[in-house]
């Protein structure tokens, strides 16, 4: 169980091969990676700004829920904060488990906390102008549904 | 003294990331009356409570929530991590 | 699209690196991995058989489903047939896609129509003898949900 | 002549992994009576159809399946891939 907030890149290919390295007692990992995304090719960099100190005990409140409901040998949060360019990875979710249920549902769950309820905001640049985003309504609701 | 937070847009229209306050409020409503009465950047910034969340001690609260014992208080916009 | 039935090793870190890399149109991967587990300790090996031919007109067909379903800007499954020890990557799942809510959605479908209607079937080999693992009731229930 | 191939513990207990069959079955189920007719191996192999899946040139069909064209039947224990 290891959670990390921390504004260098990191390289998720790294990360997702240490993940549960040398273990035999997980038949399942689910890896969820989010990355900075430029649909139309306007978007120069996304700033990510966080709550230092709330944002550690969010991630800690909500990977403690995870682990008390699903079957877990190991999870993981990396989540990034400060200036990203498009194409970088802007955070990722592991979990690990004996049976696949239990990863994916775990790996969903984190996410869709991690989204509403941990403490960073975005902000898009691009040559328009800065923009701060939006919380979206789709991502409160998928909360009701755990 | 409780130290205030600011995050987001709401911390670029109020134009700082934090400040100590001396109140007497009873509830994180009741400080949100005093910072709006007292400049209209606060007025402006936290028109419309909704759009706005709030954090006791790096806790999530609602505005009704009581203010004894609380050192830090944060408000900001809902989050988007992910 | 990328579908490929090997019984060689493959490196899930090099293929997850690989997945998705240098696009900008890409807001989210999942990936899923089975490893061959061995909770007992009692395992020597795993050996899974399969119908070759038949194995990857079925996988096209779920990962064309899938494709039809979600919006999904690439997606990939990578399974091992042959002689696997514990702790072995067995197969591969990854997605990528704009939004998070597609990624995972399609990497559950490959996942749950890939248990129950890709032609593979497992032996687990241990000193106690060999034996056939049989299908689980939850899995095909699975399939319910889509 | 119909190409017929078992697998996994199938495979085992009938003792080959394919055969030519010739036959003039009309579905599935009547190719299977015919092979359980021929010998106490397939009788035992196939008691339990229920436990058994069935693929006509390499898509799942059902045992009251016509075999008008068929070239590969597969018989086979559930998937259990993943």
């Amino acid at each position: 169980m290891v959670i990390r907030v921390e504004s260098a890149p990191f390289d998720f290919t790294t990360e997702a091969g240490a993940f549960g390295a040398g273990r035999h007692d997980i038949g399942a990992i689910v890896t969820f990676c989010g990355i900075v995304r430029d649909l139309t090719g306007d978007l120069q960099a996304m700033q990510i700004e966080h709550y230092p100190g709330m944002t550690e005990r969010a991630l800690m409140k909500i990977e403690a829920e995870a682990t008390a409901r699903w079957q877990l040998a190991d999870s993981l949060i990396i989540h990034r904060f400060g200036l990203m360019r498009p194409g970088e990875t802007i955070m990722m979710v592991a979990t690990a488990a004996a049976h696949r249920a239990d990863a994916f549902a775990a790996a969903e769950f984190l996410m869709d906390y991690l989204k509403s309820r941990a403490p960073f905001w975005k902000k898009e640049q691009s040559r328009g102008g800065e923009t701060w985003v939006a919380a979206k309504a789709e991502d409160e609701a998928a909360l009701t549904r755990w | 003294m409780i130290n205030v937070l600011y995050f987001a847009w709401l911390r670029e229209r109020i134009g700082v990331a934090s400040e100590q306050v001396e109140t007497q409020a009873k509830t994180v409503a009741d400080l949100v009356a005093e910072l709006c009465a007292r400049d209209e950047r606060y007025a402006v910034a936290f028109e419309d409570l909704g759009a706005l969340r709030v954090a006791l001690d790096q806790d999530l609260a609602e505005f009704d929530a009581p203010l004894a014992g609380v050192r830090e208080v944060a408000f900001f916009p809902p989050m988007t991590g992910g």
